[in-house]
């Protein structure tokens, strides 16, 4: 792999290269290391962190769907301070040149801030501030699809941190591009696109809903063209970076984000079937440059020709 | 723990919706103990998510697992469909596996494993470790599958086994009923201290609670939809009952002590 | 196929079984007589109509996604005027006895409601109104996701037919339920649901997008578990009947819609895999309800328990 | 035009990316025409639609019809890994065909088939039907190909042309150059009285401007991205160049007349 080629400031937030593992798919990071060098990885975005530990939905909480599936973990996490005290010092030990983000939510514009200020500690190297999750009742949702509420989270995090803010979107609203400019404003330095679509499944034999927690968010390749085409229009209405993700399981896949207008990219529920994917995709994006004759995958964002 | 790209040696039928897969894997047989178990993907089907099956059975010499799967739904109709030679992905060995103790052993004491539907597949393994460990004390099998057209179960179990107790629902074979109806006489034939089971949560549930009033070690194998198999969607946790801990079944099991499932 | 336990009403449209061919994939029925008995399909739903005939967008028009398929053929249709003269006789002689329903679009709220006028005749059984056609630029996109354009529309076409009218709702908005609630204010009989979700495909050899409209519309599969969270969700919030449809492939799917509160469903892309499908779901369905016990299809509908 | 579902009889290797595959399918090869075409699925493969085919070759005593196929994506990759005995679901025969007119022939009178790429693969099985037609005056034929890693297709055409002009883009074989190179030199040799082309429609844009200005009777087989095969899709929609009319590639074609297609 050509580290030149593929070496990424994404907001401030120094990469080797362009492809992170997506908040919820990449743990830590750590779990992933007997199947990759975690040096390769361009940057780790934690699973989503809340103010309290907490244990997630009860039931089936994961499900194939056609080219995806479905999740609803409900955002289990061992809660700030113990990623704090017990998780970030590991991660640091493993991989302590690959960048990391940490991802999270809460469920009051004010906790947003004091997860903020909590995370703007050394080991950490931006935050990914999660608005959209779609399966956590106490939150989420309200602040994903309003874009008053989405700058007023933003607001807080931002006054709360030195760290590269990048608000995560979520695609489940009418125009994305609202939401974009909305958190632009506030003064997001990045925008990550998309998190999951809210989908359901009912189990025909028990006529109950499959997940435990009746819906669930949908990812994988199934959602890549919804992903491709948000990413292209919120480029055309920001000037912030874009980190491109929704079903990437390959190069071409990461290739068509950068054209579509994303800066970096995040492979998600694709770890899980190949755990070594993160670093391939970055190999495969490298393979295309060659073939191309690009000297840096710069050379790529948002050259879609239209 | 890696993935590797297996090349089917045999997939042939064993009953109406079962099957058994032969795969030549020899880092992941090399590593594998029992009470693991792999994610599969074939890389030229259908289906996004791996699947993962317990092993069944270890060659090392040769390299090779075996997996015994139901036909259950599109993933496993896609298996069932390939044929020898063809490669499949396998990821493992995943999970730590059986504990196995020995207190107890020496003095005629004997484990018992419990395999019910599927569930039997991890076990034979076990009772192929067991029987190896110590050859004069072998495991008591106590089999609680559907019908007689199971009873293929046994020919992979006989040789590492002291006795095989069979269940079946509905009389076909050995005692009619659930497994859990022939302990009395196996609990009075047999000084057993060690249980290992797999199978259906409302089977090995009632099993470990008369486990546990007995004072029987017991462990458990666990199964729940997973996506990665490896810690990280976390899909699969579920709260120690003893420890209150957030327990990964993929990573931290999938064998538990029952103390730590099942409410005593 | 017993029929006795599948003939249904759906609001006022009188079908041997639930299952329709939806919009733009069943063309206007006749192509497929020679896969599939045209008497054992539930309704025929035509091929979008507009005032004037449309030869449609330039360029690929077509292409397959992962567990789904991206289409932009911008409503290429011959025209109401001709569909009146040449097509709809044809179609009542070749299927005298299926429901036949047209669907239309329209770009201005009068003519939708010249359309519904125009369309009021014998041998059309109810008309569907695509009010949510995502790739037609003059039209479709504004009505589908205001509330208030698409209530408009509603109010005009009631005005001018008596045929019962589905409002085909889009999925690209934030809350469903409340488009929802909206066309059915404005007297909406039924309401169909969904229709395509915005998507894009870039071809990384030529770093154009790959279909001539730049985006498309998402169906097949991919979009399944979306499609039964919005029937569910729409269930919950209207009392008029629900045509579900959105990634049916078999009868399995099929009851997961009418449990979720679909009275009648309809299959798209999937005619175009397996061209007897419509027929194949509906004998799926009959073998479900024979296997599960049930005296008629409309005991499934909505009956998930939560 | 029917959905039947096909054994393979064979898969076989032709060049880098060209692969040949003959299926069992007896009802559809009764009824296939030169330049029909059919829609295959893989039912146990990843790909959701179905993809097309034109029909290189029939054997209606057999009941098979062949495939040459390139593998370009993920579709015919996964026909690449098929193999014998599997089932693939067959559509078809799909389109009309090419239309057959004798006139200008009595007189010595010659038809010019030309194939480029794997457009060649339907003009197999005209040149086959001409051949058979009239067996005195086979057609001349023209193949248009990268190099001389795609000389195979002689051995398809050999009995049923006259001669065989090649031409390539690297000069490896044949002409160095594009199809329409060797024009001149096979009008001039021959009373071309009607041409036939399937291949790039930039190749065939020219070779048919050239016909209609020599006024031959000259006949294109179109492509473009299908779903659906049958007129149902509207995917493959062009507007004729004379008749105004919207034609459906895959219904009312794939054969259209050059003028209907080209402008002169
Ligand atoms: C650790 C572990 C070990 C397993 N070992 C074996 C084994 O040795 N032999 C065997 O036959 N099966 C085993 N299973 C179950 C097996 O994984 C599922 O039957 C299989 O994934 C179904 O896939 P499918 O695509 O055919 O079915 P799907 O269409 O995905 O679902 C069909 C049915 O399978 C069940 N199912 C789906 N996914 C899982 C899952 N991850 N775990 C449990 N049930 C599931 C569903 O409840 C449903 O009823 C094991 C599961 C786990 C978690
Ligand atoms: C009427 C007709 C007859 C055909 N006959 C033959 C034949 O005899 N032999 C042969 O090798 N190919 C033929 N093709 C082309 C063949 O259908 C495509 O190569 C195939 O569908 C690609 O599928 P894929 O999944 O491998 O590629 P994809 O991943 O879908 O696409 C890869 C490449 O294939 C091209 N492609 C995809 N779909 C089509 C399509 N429907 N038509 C044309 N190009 C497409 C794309 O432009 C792309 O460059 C024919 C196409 C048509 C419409
Ligand atoms: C199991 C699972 C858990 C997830 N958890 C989180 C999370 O905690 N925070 C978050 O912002 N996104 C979370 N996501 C969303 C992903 O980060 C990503 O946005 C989404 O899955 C789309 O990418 P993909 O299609 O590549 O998976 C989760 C996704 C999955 C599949
Ligand atoms: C090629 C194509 C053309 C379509 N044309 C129309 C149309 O003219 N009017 C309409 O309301 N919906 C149209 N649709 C949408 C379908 O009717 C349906 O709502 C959608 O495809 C979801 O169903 P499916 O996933 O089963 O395909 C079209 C869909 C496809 C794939
Ligand atoms: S399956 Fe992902 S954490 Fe266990
Ligand atoms: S491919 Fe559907 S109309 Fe031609």
């Amino acid at each position: 792999m050509n580290f030149e080629r593929l070496a990424t400031d994404f907001a401030g937030i120094k990469m080797k290269t362009p492809v992170m593992g997506a908040s919820g798919t990449f743990g830590f990071g750590i779990e992933y290391k007997d199947f990759l060098n975690l040096g390769d990885v361009g940057a780790i975005i934690s699973k989503g962190l809340t103010p309290l530990p907490r244990s997630g939905n009860n039931g089936v909480r994961v499900a194939e769907t056609p080219g995806g599936m479905l999740n609803c973990i409900g955002l289990e996490n061992p809660g700030i301070d113990v990623f704090l005290r017990d998780i970030l010092p590991k991660v640091r030990q493993e991989a302590p040149d690959t960048a990391f983000i940490a991802n999270f939510s809460a469920g009051t514009v004010e906790d947003y801030g004091m997860m903020a200020a909590k995370l703007d500690v050394d080991g950490v190297d931006g935050v990914e501030v999660n608005i959209s999750c779609p399966n956590v009742k106490e939150g989420g949702i309200v602040f994903g699809t309003d874009p008053r509420a989405a700058a007023a989270v933003t607001e807080a995090v931002k006054k709360n941190t030195k760290k590269p803010v990048i608000v995560k979107l979520s695609p489940n609203v009418t125009d994305i591009t609202v939401m974009a400019k909305a958190v632009e404003e506030a003064g997001a330095d990045a925008i990550a696109l998309i998190n999951t679509l809210t989908g359901m499944v009912i189990d025909i034999r028990t006529r109950r809903p499959l997940l435990g927690n009746i819906t669930g968010g949908l990812s994988g390749p199934a959602v890549k063209p919804i992903a491709v085409r948000m990413v292209w229009q919120v480029a055309q209405a920001v000037k912030i970076p874009i980190l491109g993700l929704g079903g990437i399981t390959c190069g071409e896949d990461a290739v068509e984000f950068l054209l579509a207008g994303a800066s970096a990219v995040a492979v998600g529920a694709e770890n899980f079937v190949h755990p070594d994917a993160v670093v391939r995709v970055a190999e495969d994006i490298d393979a295309y440059l060659e073939a191309v004759g690009l000297k840096h995958v710069s050379e790529l964002v948002g050259q879609v020709r239209i | 723990m890696l993935v590797e790209s297996g090349s089917i040696v045999t997939n042939d039928i064993l009953s109406d919706d079962v099957r058994c897969m032969v795969i030549q894997v020899p880092s992941i047989a090399a590593e594998a103990e029992p009470g693991q178990f792999v994610m599969v993907k074939n890389e030229n089907g259908g289906t996004f998510l791996r699947r993962p099956f317990g092993i069944a059975d270890v060659d090392r010499e040769q390299g090779r697992i075996l997996l015994i799967y139901r036909v259950a739904g599109k993933g496993t109709q896609e298996l069932a469909g390939l044929e020898p030679t063809m490669e499949l992905s396998v990821e493992g060995p995943l999970g730590g596996g059986f504990r196995f103790e020995s207190d107890g052993l020496e003095a005629g004491g004997r484990t018992l494993l419990i395999g019910g539907g599927v569930g039997v597949a991890p076990m034979i393994y076990t009772a192929r470790r067991l029987a190896e460990l110590e050859p004069a004390n072998k495991p008591v099998f106590l089999l609680g599958i559907r019908n007689e057209g199971e009873l293929f179960w046994q020919d992979y179990l006989k040789d590492f086994t002291e006795e095989i107790i069979v269940t079946t629902n509905d009389g076909s074979a050995g005692i009619k009923g659930f497994a859990i109806d022939a302990m009395p006489e196996i609990l009075s034939r047999y000084d057993i201290r060690h249980i290992k089971i797999c199978g259906p949560t409302i089977m090995m549930e009632g099993l470990a609670k008369l486990a546990m009033e007995q004072g029987i070690e017991c462990q458990v194998s666990l199964e729940k939809r997973m996506a990665c198999g490896v810690g990280v969607c976390l899909g699969c946790t579920f709260e120690g009952m003893i420890s209150g801990k957030r327990w990964k079944i993929c990573h931290d099991g999938p064998v538990f002590p029952a103390e730590e499932v099942f409410e005593k």
